[in-house]
């Protein structure tokens, strides 16, 4: 029974690495700055040095060339870790995951497995503007053959990257830069959480609070405050997105009977759309009132904080949200903000 | 010069071309579907190429692969299969003739992303350069790949980490209905090397031979020294883009020019000029070449198609 | 009054350019083989005998490339059309679209418009295998910035065409391969319809299928089935995925209480979770069943035809999803389709 | 020599300089947010380019551009409050320090997307020869740039339709901590021109005189000749990659090593030595930006934050 120390997001991540490096030789890291300069947000900090230039690669800025060498790595049986700056630059390589990584084993008959991860910081951080702010989780989980997790807590960052190293499938493995200072007890040694597994982060009655990444903080703050108020949310961490843990959000809503997603990315066709679409779809009856979702608002993200404020989703929105989907009189109304060709 | 070498190639080539030539018989009559892309008029130079490596060493290439895979399997049976869409082709059915797969084989597709495949070569080799294994990866794309961003990531890392990969630009005049100086600023596709730099050598590719040593200088300059290499292989696709394509964008005097050196009668030329084989023999030779075209089609005829439940296979591991 | 002739869909597209292109000396057409080559499609057959190589574009195969090419020229006022040769190509120049296309008006504060026109096929054709067979508008609609339009008929396509090559922003407007050859009645001269209108395909009382592109043909032919035996089923063509005309869909659930959203792409968020959202959030107490969707299976796609007829949606799909939506006793079952890691 | 153009130079060299040395103090202070990029020790590139061309031409940059844009605009009040995330900031505070625009004084931007610009610059100067005008459009970028397909992709497509683009590498040897060895194959980054091939010429980026004569020779044959131009600027960031890196990659000796070729330095050396102004004339120039930069500080202070009511403005238009 391995016991618990508390550490960061970041070492959490890095443990998960050097632990699976130590294990399996055929497993290497790769992307800009995370050799030298120990990573962009120091992620990898150490590991150059304990692994070697072999091991852990500096790339030229050319996503689309390291990330197609991770594939081609991986058809030969090696097992790469490749590390976007962050994900808003998967972009430029957007075509070698979809139409590469995604499509390899079922064109092939299943002749090659490809078991290779992507990871990197996802979503707004503070004021690095529209190119720079992006959850993107959506635009890879519509994707059949890809893997999507996103968790939200160091414990889970350790097991889940663990797990997604080991899977032979293409994992996107999304954190975020202002998670990776957060503390929390991580088991040391062999922890493992296994894909595709959601998490009840905090029970409750009155409503479920379906969310994931970073933005369970903001669930969780919210159903703080709710409490205060005598209101039980309860907050489903999926932690993976792909695969999708329906038994687990179904069971809780025939619980609760209310429904409210809560994410950071854009509302449409986003994750929410999906979960929604699940619960209309197999908890219809039990439903006691349409469900809802809290998104980050349907624009690119502006570089003023105080606008930037208003366009991610805070505790105050959840709260105001739950309050309507429980039908309290003096919940706030829907915030309606218009956005033209939309 | 070696008899059995020159006698071996001239029957691979000329399987490649019956193949081909039966594949766009099968797509006339529905049997074969899809975009279907001949390689006639090519085929010394996937033939010379692989002909000059090692059956470790690893190969990637196009949707204009028929060729490559024959030349490296021989399997006829499981390529004519796939394209006619049969659970016993070599990707299953799954793939088609843009997806062809062998991985027992080192034949790593099949892609059909212009310049996509590119930088996965450079990870194949990256990975014979990680695990200190001596295998080159041979990567196969066309004249029009040339202005594509993969194709140049793919080429500034394989320089920069010197990764024994030997890029082969099939030019073989056109892409698609585009003629070379339409959309590349310079005539010889491999003056982008120079941007590396990286070694760059033009040759012949309707001479098997010449494409044969300069792929096996290329390969032993990759596996001992570690270093890509860049080799521009001139030739022309005798047929249109696709068999869809009818090609009005080329005169009947320039199709018959490059007709005049069909890499087959060249090589049956020197043949009979070495006095290794007479007409007879080589046509024996190319009957041996269609019977086993013969074979394949009737295979892919009675193969199953793909088992119905077996849809959402292979989609995760 | 323009009097109707009919022509086909590829015409009409023809049509809507070469109209605008004489209207206006600030579009041009670009892309691969737009010119010599008269198009892979031959969509712009005749344009470059029309209009010279000023303004009918050959490009070297370099999507990136070309649309960067026309986002700059659409920043100093000219209005590109910008041709891809299948939209499965789009997916190498999808930060060009996403990152720059999509946000410049937003980070510039309104200094620039940016007046474009991205275009081609997309989706299954015949037997083109998992890299050529994808239909994407999700991962486009998903994106703030951007608009959306996905046309049916011929004269859609005509009047959707023209109004998106005078719409002020970038506009993904996808066709179909299978759809070029289609005939239909088409306006000659001025056609305009704006963006974001549905279109009622079909009246029917007793469920809606919301439908658009290509697939509309299968709800179409599915409903013809169903009349056959009694159900009217409404189909309702969006033409326009965004902005998306959230009224029209309203209206119609509200009248036949009953949903089925009938999409070629892939389900996990895709646009039928966006409008299942839609609906169970704003017609909740008016839906006398769970609202469903009918889309590909969620695959790659496959070559063999028997395989391939297997994932995209058909019209015996669309009706057994409707007889269940129905509660028909003689309804068959939810097809079930197991897809590991998902 | 020019007397008040060169006085004019160093004026606009100290702004730039000052703007930043402000913008990082302001930085520190949490008035200025996010990632803020400095150009202090290459000032000589920006500010020599854009001397050298019309009011007409076009300038399309990256996110490190305060000084491309207070070259073209002059206007330190809207990048400074542009950068405070206010709404009098020449991108409404909506941009950012990343993403300053302009359009009145055609400065188009203001890109962070490494490489993602040079395809749009070239549309700009396709846009220029589709209405035959005569203007130029530069395009500057950092050395790490050169390995993106998007570069590749814009040169290639520059090369070939012969637009009046100048592209300016400004090589201030790293890209954020990775030293240019360590990712490019090649010591100059203009060998990649070769292989397009497009003239390329390398030039000392810490000399604002010399680096606005190969811009204007650059510039003048882009416009007479519709040809594309490949500048390499050698220079040096004395900062770190952001105000959030200390730089700890670089030797206290090297640093000292390019400080001592400040490019203000040494044009103010250059300027005494014609006897065109004296130390004490310099600094009063110097004194002028200071003011115009506290200037600019103190209206950013005191400018409004963005409506919250227009945050879903100018997403359409
Ligand atoms: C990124 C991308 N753009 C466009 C296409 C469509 N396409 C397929 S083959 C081809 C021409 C390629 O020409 P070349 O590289 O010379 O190879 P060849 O067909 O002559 O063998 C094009 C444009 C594609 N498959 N991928
Ligand atoms: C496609 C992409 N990948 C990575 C990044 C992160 N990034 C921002 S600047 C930079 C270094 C660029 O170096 P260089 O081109 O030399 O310009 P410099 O910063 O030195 O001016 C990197 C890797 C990005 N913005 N875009
Ligand atoms: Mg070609
Ligand atoms: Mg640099």
């Amino acid at each position: 029974m391995p016991e618990p120390r508390v550490i960061t997001f970041r070492e959490a991540l890095r443990e998960a690495m050097v632990e699976e490096m130590e294990r399996d030789p055929s497993i290497f890291l790769m992307g800009e700055e995370v050799g030298h300069y120990n990573g962009a947000y120091k992620v990898s900090e150490g590991m150059l040095d304990r692994f070697g230039e072999r091991r852990v690669i500096d790339t030229p800025i050319a996503e689309t060339g390291f990330a197609g060498v991770g594939i081609g790595a991986a058809m030969v049986g090696l097992r790469p870790i490749i590390e976007f700056m962050t994900w808003n630059f998967s972009l430029v390589a957007y075509d070698q995951l979809v139409n590469n990584a995604a499509k390899l084993r079922y064109m092939s008959n299943g002749q090659f497995t490809l078991p290779i991860v992507f990871r990197g910081p996802e979503g707004a951080a503070h004021a690095l503007g529209a190119q720079h702010s992006q959850a993107l989780e959506s635009i890879y989980a519509h994707i059949p053959g890809l893997k999507v997790v996103v968790p939200s807590i160091p414990a889970d960052a350790k097991g889940l990257l663990k797990a997604a190293i080991r899977d032979n499938n293409p994992v996107i493995f999304m954190e975020s830069e202002t998670m990776y200072s957060l503390k929390g007890e991580v088991p040391a040694g062999e922890h493992l959480i296994p894909l595709g597994v959601a998490d009840l982060k905090r029970p409750g009655r009155d409503v479920t609070l379906v969310t994931w990444g970073k933005i369970t903080h903001t669930a969780l703050k919210a159903a703080e405050a709710l409490a205060a108020d005598g209101i039980e949310a309860e907050v489903l961490d999926l932690r993976t997105i792909r695969p999708l843990d329906e038994a687990a959000i179904l069971e809780s809503i025939r619980r609760t009977h209310r429904c409210l997603v809560v994410q950071e990315g854009w509302p449409f066709a986003g994750i929410a759309a999906e979960i929604i679409t699940l619960v209309a779809h197999q908890a219809f009856d039990s439903l006691d009132a349409p469900p809802d979702r809290v998104t980050c608002l349907d624009v690119p993200m502006p570089y003023a904080r105080n606008l930037e404020s208003l366009v991610v989703p805070t505790p105050e929105r959840v709260v105001g949200a739950v309050r309507r989907l429980l039908g309290r009189d003096d919940a706030p109304p829907q915030p309606v903000i218009a956005v033209r060709g939309r | 010069m070696d008899a059995a070498l020159l006698l071996g190639l001239y029957r691979q080539m000329c399987l490649c071309r019956r193949f081909e030539e039966a594949a766009a018989k099968a797509y006339s009559q529905g049997k074969v579907q899809g975009f279907l892309h001949l390689y006639i008029g090519q085929e010394a130079v996937a033939v010379g190429a692989i002909s000059a490596i090692e059956e470790t060493d690893y190969i990637v290439s196009t949707y204009r692969e028929h060729a490559h895979y024959l030349a490296r399997t021989g399997d006829a049976r499981g390529a004519m299969a796939e394209l006619f869409g049969k659970a016993t082709g070599c990707s299953g059915g799954r793939g088609g003739s843009m997806h062809l797969f062998d991985a027992r084989h080192r034949f790593l597709g099949g892609w059909a992303i212009v310049g996509g495949h590119v930088p996965i070569a450079a990870g194949v080799a990256f990975a014979s350069k990680y695990r200190e294994e001596p295998d080159v990866t041979l990567c196969f794309f066309g004249d029009g790949t040339a202005n594509q961003g993969a194709f140049h990531e793919g080429l500034a890392i394989a320089a920069v980490w010197k990764l024994p990969l030997v890029l082969i630009c099939e030019n073989n005049q056109y892409a698609m209905g585009t003629p070379l100086y339409r959309t590349l600023s310079v005539e010889d596709v491999s003056v982008r090397a120079r941007g590396y730099p990286m070694e760059a050598e033009i040759v012949n590719g309707d001479d098997v031979l010449e494409m044969r040593e300069a792929v096996r200088h290329a390969v032993d300059r990759a596996r001992k020294e570690k270093l890509p290499f860049f080799l521009e292989a001139k030739t022309y696709r005798f047929r249109g883009h696709s068999v869809a394509d009818p090609a009005k964008y080329r005169t009947k005097e320039e199709v018959q020019k490059w007709m005049e050196r069909d890499p087959i009668g060249l090589l049956a030329q020197r043949i009979q000029h070495l006095g290794i084989a007479n007409e007879g023999q080589l046509q024996a030779l190319d009957e041996e070449a269609k019977a086993q075209v013969q074979d394949a089609v009737e295979f892919a005829e009675e193969s199953p198609a793909p088992a119905p439940e077996t849809v959402a296979e292979y989609v995760y591991a």
